[in-house]
């Protein structure tokens, strides 16, 4: 069927345009696309979290960061806490006049005198033929060969002496106690005896009392079964709370790793977009000096600053050290900056704008420095780290944060010594510097992506 | 052509080579300086012992036995040494003993400025000369003839012989010194030895290669060919790991690593340094730690055993009870044996005892902060921090620690600028005046400018006397005086364990002249 | 009109001013550490076991420490532009001189591999992510890069040694040695962990402009001809992008050969960095002047290079 | 046979909230030696027809749903990689509007000229160098031989135009795309631009397709012309149907809108009222409805059919229906 048309004319009025696309502004669609974009978010989370680590945590997981636990010195997170309360340690009167037969070695039994506690493990042997003098080793594990019977503790000289008590760093767990007999010039006899010794954790009564772990007082208390503090992060070289430190280290580091780099990027922002913009003798001059500064022996001068700022010893030289490092490290951003500014400024829509009456500060604020957002972002989130571990450098010269307050980069630096026995010291640290610049990467990313007007359309 | 000279051939043999004799060791810093007369620190002390050799040396068992010297008599006011006729310069020609005689005139020349020349004042007019009053031919060593060498001393004294083991004390070849002047002990061209070995190649801050010395006198007790420092780092986890990977026979551990070692089944061996750890006080009259109940309430707040045992925690280390260490040789048998020194045990309540009477004395009505100065090295952190934190929760007292890098720390010593300062005491030679005359207010070691007539009165007393039991009674009254008066606090005998492939034998360590001495050692299997 | 491009003979004039700037330079620089160096407490003749005043006289007398600060200065200078740098107040009886013509070469070789290793890295990732944006490659190399910047140094260099020493022993032989220095094959880890901080920065800022020239209409024009992706990316893409990479390039050099000290000491290396370290430490002020001086000139002749190097690879930049 | 004819191109944008059909079923041809003018107001969907044909759109955003691009009767739009690339650059060549970005500031013109050769030809660097040389002879560049060592900024921006050309006709291809070429240039270069392709036309028989929004441009070198408008080809036909015998409400609102140089013709141009249709929402019926003077109620809602109003001369237009009450050629001989 022959569809018919109307081809009745029609008032065709020019339609009122109603723009059907929603508009945006610059900011909104830069808030958009921040928001669409996983990654910003992520960074929006993890800061969150950290503002919150630093600044509440402290109130919520009151303990001291610089109370030391020397019963759990560099205990791993989840570490077993139950330890029984003894009385304070008494010297053991070694009394020479074990007067037994002497025996041959095979025969010697090596026992343990008394209980085996992290306090103390007291041992004694019957003295060997032959023997002027005794050489006691602890091992972690059977001894498969003479030549490896552990750690040696002591050399005992006086033949008459046959008994030792090891207190050296004592952990709850299994050693393998070996005595070997040494002859009169030192050196080690042949054939050893080996015990293997359970060693349970103690704590001093006044210590129990002073920690506050039972309300028992007096006799009652001796015997008693308690649980140590708990760290959930485990503690440090000093049996100082991991958790503590790193929230009151985050105060220092966050405070180094966001100002410092801010500060000293900025200034590297202003003067190498002035010599870029200037350009000819005055930029040559401009860069002269920056070569000048970054050739300077940066630690002479950070020890320089800190005779300046005559930093009382123990207080924390935090001030003095965001200006040296915002005096000394400003060149490497100036010099990219400035790299920059040179291509920009042979843009047409420069010359434009200065014919439109733009001022050179405008020019430089307005458009220039917009354009070199993306270098700008790097540099910020590589300056971070930097900052954070030119504290850590620093604190060897008494620079840095006052001992015994913490701060990660420190935190870092020690860790590294223990990093095969206890990983832990340096992971956490490690993890919370990286999070921060994570943060910094996905932020500058995010931001990069969201005020490049190019991106508008794009996703 | 610079490029090529630091390309030459590295170090890529392993630790230990019976055939070719030869054993491969880290050094742990260069060799600062290897003129004898001038030598100063234990690595340059190390390598000298193996290429020089004094009028005397230390044999396997520590005893002191004929060097260069074959005959030797020791008197109140002179010694004679007559020297062998078969010791001989690493170019064949004969020490003798105006070699001495050079060696030490020059060590004491005011211009030479050796920083060890006061090892050399018991010998006549020696402290003169080095303060410029007298001219360097006076000494009091005269060389009668080649090989008979006569020593005039300033006063007696009983452990003269250990002296003459100190590298100050070896011979310098006067022509041999003059034709390298200014550049003596600068390369392994510019020295002569007269050791068991020689160094053949010195690579600066990368090998030190000493290989057997064809001239030396006693050259069959040596077993060993090569000695080779391949490796110069004073990072202990690297060198670990070059003992992993069987480059080199022997490396040293710390508490870090302890565990580690452990489990890898090794011969671990622990060896006492000899040194003394100890907590320096300033006595200086602007100082509160002048008071002597301030001292004595921090000594009895202080338990030296948790400090040992659990903070450094590392064996081969003893709880700081004495200034004078457990090695040192008393009349027959350890000195701290025939005279223990006095300990006190841990009293927290006399200790705030005493410091409330320090505050009384001291006028003071709230106490102001004490400065704790400290150096950079990893131990003398954790120290440090456990101290002030033991100081704080025990008495109260609120201790800033002071960090320095290691000149800066030396400047504010020798200028007072701190209250109490984490020092350390090595001996030099092996009797208790080493460490004994250290708080004589004449010592200008006694940075904390200590001074008690009746200290200065025993040490008089050790010095000049050559009756052992005088003068061991008289260390043990300085003892006492140390303890009584809390002239310092020892905080722990310093030692070290370390890692040795089982098949090197016969290393010898010892706390006084070499660290270890591989002239005795040989490889077995 | 557009300006005249530079040709041979601006280049050789502009070199030689640089050259002269760069001395005045490195005068400055020299000027200004020994005036801080003298007025940081301690000196170099304090040791451990005290000396006595006499000596301490003696000493003072042999290096000119005696004399007004002024006076030293200018004896220091004159000796310098004599190319004499004094001895060692650590290390006695070596020469200044000795130990720079010792030890630089080492650093610098180091310091140039990790450049080179860096460089290619970093413009290899940095290409790689910008490529594939918010794609696999560019989350998994971004979070490489993190870790390669949050985690110091000597935590690379002590992890790459043990899983060296691992790695020996599970093979009975040793690939690569563990530390010292020498022969090539001691140089491959070092320059190797040596160059990841740089690499991690120089793979973001190569990411970075790579993005930023993205949508450029010569790079349209590139495609219209029908060119492969790889000649569009090697002539095209990468000659315009890589222009802030070079401008760190130069600083970069130098701050890494004085900066491997941590490398140095974890595998044994007799470079320069433990020097400039130690220097301070023993307030040894020979050694801080000489180490400095060279740095700083090494540092001025890099920036040089990479300024030559910029006008090069950009002609639009006037080497005026 | 024509050389290359697009057929039913349809080209789409995906944006914040929904797409936009930039191109929605355009069709066009040329043959061989001949130019055809794509006219348009800006926006109309003229550039990013030819660009998608070239594979210069970035996708994402921007994808071809639907449409065929044959040259010689074979697809180019099939396979991307494969073919596309062997085509692009040596049979179909493109120039573009702004020659002063779209040169690489950092590589010398002669390079940029000999790299199609290089790439395509297999010439080796000093052959293709030589032919570079001869080719910015062949656009009228005065001393040749020294320009191709020089780089982009040292050019003025007619002589840079000269270079693209150059560029294009490097690997003598039979369709050149000229995407506004001499828009940012001054009228006296404009004319040498024109002049100079044609020429080169006639020398290598050589198809234009020529992309300008100014009428006058078209008169001089088209022999066809299509009309677009919202993404769609209102009317194609030879430059003469066009001018004189115009079939498409908008084509007449165009001619009023240009200047003519008839002696005493005193008259006020005639802009077109309102403005082209967004085609974020693309308007049901024909995209001119709201601007068309003889707008009917058919074309409020129905999308108008294309109607042959001579041999090759079709325009898409209600007014072309049977049933239209109006009377056609009056309408038009105004």
């Amino acid at each position: 069927m022959e569809v018919t048309f109307s081809f009745e004319r029609t008032r065709a009025i020019s339609r009122t345009e109603v723009t059907t696309r929603p508009s945006l502004s610059y900011w909104q669609d830069a808030w958009r696309r921040f928001k669409v974009n996983p990654r910003s978010l992520i960074s929006l989370y993890i800061v969150a979290t950290l503002g919150l680590f630093t600044l509440v945590g402290p109130w919520v997981w009151t303990i001291d960061p610089t109370l030391q636990d020397l019963d759990q010195i560099s205990v791993p997170p989840g570490a077993d806490r139950r330890a029984r309360v003894v009385g304070p340690h008494v010297r053991w009167e070694m009394d020479e006049t074990n007067n037994a037969i002497p025996q041959t070695l095979s025969a010697t039994q090596l026992a343990v005198i008394g209980e085996a506690t992290t306090q103390a493990v007291r041992l004694a042997w019957n003295p060997v033929v032959g023997a002027s003098g005794y050489r006691v080793y602890r091992g972690i594990a059977e001894p498969a060969s003479p030549d490896a019977l552990g750690l040696p503790l002591i050399d005992i000289v006086n033949a008459k002496l046959t008994r030792f008590e090891d207190r050296l760093d004592l952990k709850s767990r299994t050693y393998f106690y070996s005595v070997i007999a040494l002859s009169s010039a030192g050196f080690e006899l042949g054939g050893y005896a080996t015990l293997d010794v359970e060693v349970t954790r103690v704590i001093t009564a006044n210590e129990a009392i002073a920690r506050g772990l039972s309300e028992r007082r007096g006799p009652s208390l001796i015997g008693e079964t308690v649980y140590l503090d708990l760290h959930p992060l485990g503690t440090d070289y000093l049996g100082r709370d991991m958790l503590a430190r790193l929230m009151h280290g985050a105060r220092v580091s966050l405070f180094i790793g966001i100002v410092a780099p801010f500060l000293y990027v900025f200034v590297g922002i202003l003067y190498g977009s002035i010599a870029g913009f200037v350009a000819g003798r005055w930029d040559q001059l401009m860069m002269r000096f920056a070569d000048f500064v970054v050739a300077l022996p940066f630690l002479l001068f950070m020890i320089l600053f800190k005779i300046v700022f005559n930093t009382e010893p123990g207080e924390s030289g935090i001030s003095a050290m965001l200006l040296a490092m915002i005096l000394l490290s400003w060149p490497a951003t100036a010099r990219l900056v400035r790299g920059q500014i040179l291509q920009i400024r042979e843009e047409a829509y420069i010359g434009a704008s200065r014919l439109l009456g733009a001022g050179s500060m405008y020019l430089i604020l307005r458009h220039m420095i917009p354009n070199t957002m993306g270098v700008i972002l790097v540099t910020l989130t590589f300056a971070v780290p930097g900052a954070i571990f030119t504290e850590a450098f620093l604190s060897f010269i008494g620079m840095g944060v006052a001992p015994p307050n913490p701060s990660w980069g420190s935190m870092c630096n020690e860790g590294i010594k223990t990093m095969l026995t206890a990983p832990h010291e340096l992971v956490f640290p490690a993890v919370f510097i990286s999070l921060t610049v994570l943060v910094f990467n996905l932020l500058g990313d995010g931001l990069r992506d969201a005020l490049d007007t190019r991106m508008r359309s794009a996703n | 052509m610079w490029l090529l000279a630091s390309l030459s051939e590295g170090a890529s043999g392993n630790a230990l080579d019976a055939v070719e004799g030869s054993v491969t060791l880290a050094l742990s810093e260069e060799p600062p300086q290897l003129d004898s007369s001038r030598a100063t620190d234990t690595v340059s002390s190390q390598i000298l012992g193996h290429v020089m050799e004094g009028l005397l040396r230390y044999d396997e068992f520590n005893r002191i036995v004929p060097g260069v010297a074959e005959r030797w008599e020791i008197g109140a006011t002179k010694a004679t040494f007559w020297l062998r006729d078969d010791a001989f310069w690493s170019d064949g020609t004969r020490v003798t003993a105006h070699d001495f005689v050079f060696a030490w005139q020059t060590a004491l020349d005011p211009q030479t400025a050796s920083e060890y020349a006061f090892i050399l004042y018991p010998i006549k007019n020696a402290e003169a000369i080095n303060s410029g009053q007298l001219d360097t031919e006076v000494l009091g060593a005269t060389a009668l003839n080649d090989t008979t060498l006569l020593v005039r001393l300033e006063r007696p004294v009983a452990y003269f012989d250990s002296l003459l083991v100190f590298p100050t004390y070896f011979p310098i070849k006067r022509s041999f010194h003059n034709e390298h002047q200014g550049r003596y002990g600068a390369d392994a061209s510019d020295l002569l030895y007269n050791g068991p070995f020689v160094i053949e190649k010195w690579i600066h801050g990368s090998q030190l290669r000493m290989v057997r010395n064809p001239h030396y006198w006693d050259r069959d007790r040596i077993r060993l060919n090569i000695i080779d420092y391949a490796y110069i780092t004073s990072d202990v986890n690297a060198t670990l790991n070059l003992f992993k990977d069987r480059k080199i026979a022997i490396a040293g551990l710390n508490s870090e690593n302890l565990d580690d070692a452990l489990q890898r089944h090794w011969k671990l061996e622990r060896f006492n340094e000899g040194c003394v750890g100890y907590i320096s006080f300033n006595h200086r009259s602007s100082r509160l730690t002048r008071n002597r109940h301030l001292r004595r309430a921090l000594q009895l707040a202080m338990d030296t055993n948790e400090l040992v045992y659990k903070v450094i925690a590392m064996p081969g280390n003893l709880p700081g009870i004495s200034f004078f260490p457990v090695w040192l040789q008393g009349i027959e048998n350890q000195f701290r044996q025939e005279f223990p020194a006095p300990e006190t045990q841990v009293d927290v309540a006399r200790a705030r005892g005493y410091l409330a009477q320090a505050k009384k004395e001291l006028g003071l009505d709230e106490w102001t902060s004490l400065t704790f100065l400290t150096g950079d090295r990893a131990t003398t952190n954790k120290i440090s921090e456990y101290l002030q934190q033991e100081f704080k929760e025990k008495l109260g007292l609120d201790i800033k620690i002071d960090r320095q890098i290691f000149k800066q720390r030396l400047a504010k010593m020798s200028s007072g600028d701190f209250d109490m300062v984490l020092a350390g005491w090595c001996p030099d030679y092996a009797d208790p005046l080493t460490f004994g005359d250290l708080f004589a207010s004449w010592n200008k070691n006694n940075r904390g400018e200590y001074s008690n007539p009746e200290l200065d009165h025993w040490v008089r007393i050790a010095q000049n006397s050559l009756e052992p039991a005088t003068r061991m009674y008289a260390f043990s009254q300085i003892q006492k005086i140390i303890h009584f008066d809390a002239v310092i606090l020892p905080t722990y005998e310093s030692g070290s364990v370390f890692v040795r492939d089982p098949r090197l034998k016969g290393v010898v360590k010892r706390a006084v002249g070499m660290d270890s001495d591989f002239s005795s050692a040989y490889i077995d299997g | 009109m557009a300006n005249s491009r530079t040709n041979r003979h601006d280049y050789v004039r502009y070199a030689i001013k640089r050259l002269i700037q760069g001395v005045i330079t490195v005068w400055l620089i020299a000027t200004a550490t020994f005036f801080a160096m003298h007025n940081v407490p301690g000196d170099p003749l304090l040791d451990e076991k005290a000396v006595s005043p006499e000596i301490r006289k003696n000493l003072q007398a042999k290096y000119g420490l005696d004399r007004p600060l002024l006076e030293q200065y200018g004896i220091y200078l004159a000796n310098m532009i004599g190319g004499d740098f004094g001895i060692s107040y650590a290390q006695e009886n070596r020469s200044v001189n000795d130990i720079i013509r010792e030890h630089f070469p080492v650093s610098a070789i180091l310091g140039i591999l990790s450049i080179v290793f860096a460089g290619l890295g970093g413009i290899l990732f940095g290409a790689l992510t910008a490529i594939n944006r918010n794609r696999l490659p560019d989350i998994v190399i971004m979070f490489l890069v993190i870790l390669g910047i949050s985690v110091p140094s000597f935590v690379f260099a002590a992890l790459g040694q043990m899983t060296l020493v691992n790695v020996n022993a599970l093979l009975g032989t040793s690939i690569l040695p563990v530390a010292g220095w020498g022969t090539v094959s001691h140089m491959i880890m070092p320059s190797l962990i040596l160059g990841l901080g740089t690499m991690a920065f120089l793979t973001r800022l190569m990411r970075s402009s790579m993005l930023e020239i993205d949508n450029a209409d010569y790079l349209r024009t590139a495609i219209s001809k029908g060119l492969p992706p790889t000649r569009i990316f090697l002539r095209h893409q990468l000659r315009n992008a890589i222009l802030p990479v070079i401008t760190v390039l130069g600083p970069s050099i130098a701050a890494i050969t004085t900066g491997g000290f941590v490398v140095e000491l974890v595998f044994a290396i007799p470079g320069l960095g433990r020097y400039f370290v130690q220097a301070v430490q023993q307030s040894d002020y020979t050694v801080i002047m000489g180490t400095t001086v060279f740095y700083g000139a090494f540092l001025v002749l890099m920036v040089i290079v990479v300024d030559l190097l910029y006008g090069l690879v950009d002609p639009r930049v006037r080497l005026d | 046979m024509t050389l290359f004819e697009v057929s039913d191109l349809h080209v789409e944008f995906a944006v914040h909230g929904g797409s936009v059909q930039a191109v929605r079923g355009a069709s066009f041809s040329v043959n061989e030696g001949e130019t055809l003018a794509i006219v348009g107001e800006s926006g109309c969907g003229k550039t990013v027809s030819v660009q998608s044909v070239m594979g210069l759109i970035q996708t994402p955003p921007g994808r071809i749903t639907r449409g065929t691009a044959k040259l010689r009767g074979q697809d180019i739009l099939g396979g991307r990689a494969a073919n596309g690339r062997e085509i692009r650059g040596t049979d179909i060549a493109m120039i573009f509007q702004d020659p002063m970005s779209s040169l690489n500031p950092t590589m010398t013109v002669g390079a940029q000229i000999a790299e199609p050769l290089i790439v395509h030809k297999g010439y080796s660097h000093r052959k293709a160098m030589r032919r570079a040389q001869e080719l910015l002879e062949m656009t009228l560049i005065p001393d040749a031989a020294s320009r191709i060592k020089e780089y982009p900024f040292e050019f003025s921006g007619g002589m840079l135009q000269r270079s693209m050309i150059a560029m294009a006709i490097a690997c003598e291809p039979s369709v050149l795309i000229a995407d506004e070429p001499t828009t940012a240039l001054d009228v006296t270069i404009q004319s040498q631009i024109l002049d100079l392709m044609v020429d080169l036309q006639r020398t290598n028989n050589m198809a234009i397709v020529l992309i300008t929004h100014d009428l006058g441009v078209v008169a001089r070198m088209a022999n066809d012309v299509a009309v677009m408008y919202a993404g769609e080809v209102v009317e194609q036909g030879s430059v003469d149907d066009i001018f004189y015998r115009s079939a498409h409400p908008y084509t007449l609102g165009l001619k009023s809108a240009m200047p003519t140089n008839q002696q005493g013709a005193v008259q006020s141009l005639a802009p077109i009222a309102g403005a082209p249709p967004d085609l974020f929402d693309v308007p049901p019926g024909c995209g001119y409805y709201s601007r068309c003077p003889y707008a009917m109620e058919v074309c409020e809602a129905t999308p108008p059919k294309v109607f042959d109003v001579d041999r090759a001369h079709q325009s898409r237009c209600w007014l072309h229906h049977n049933d239209c009450p109006l009377d056609v050629t009056e309408i038009y001989r105004s």
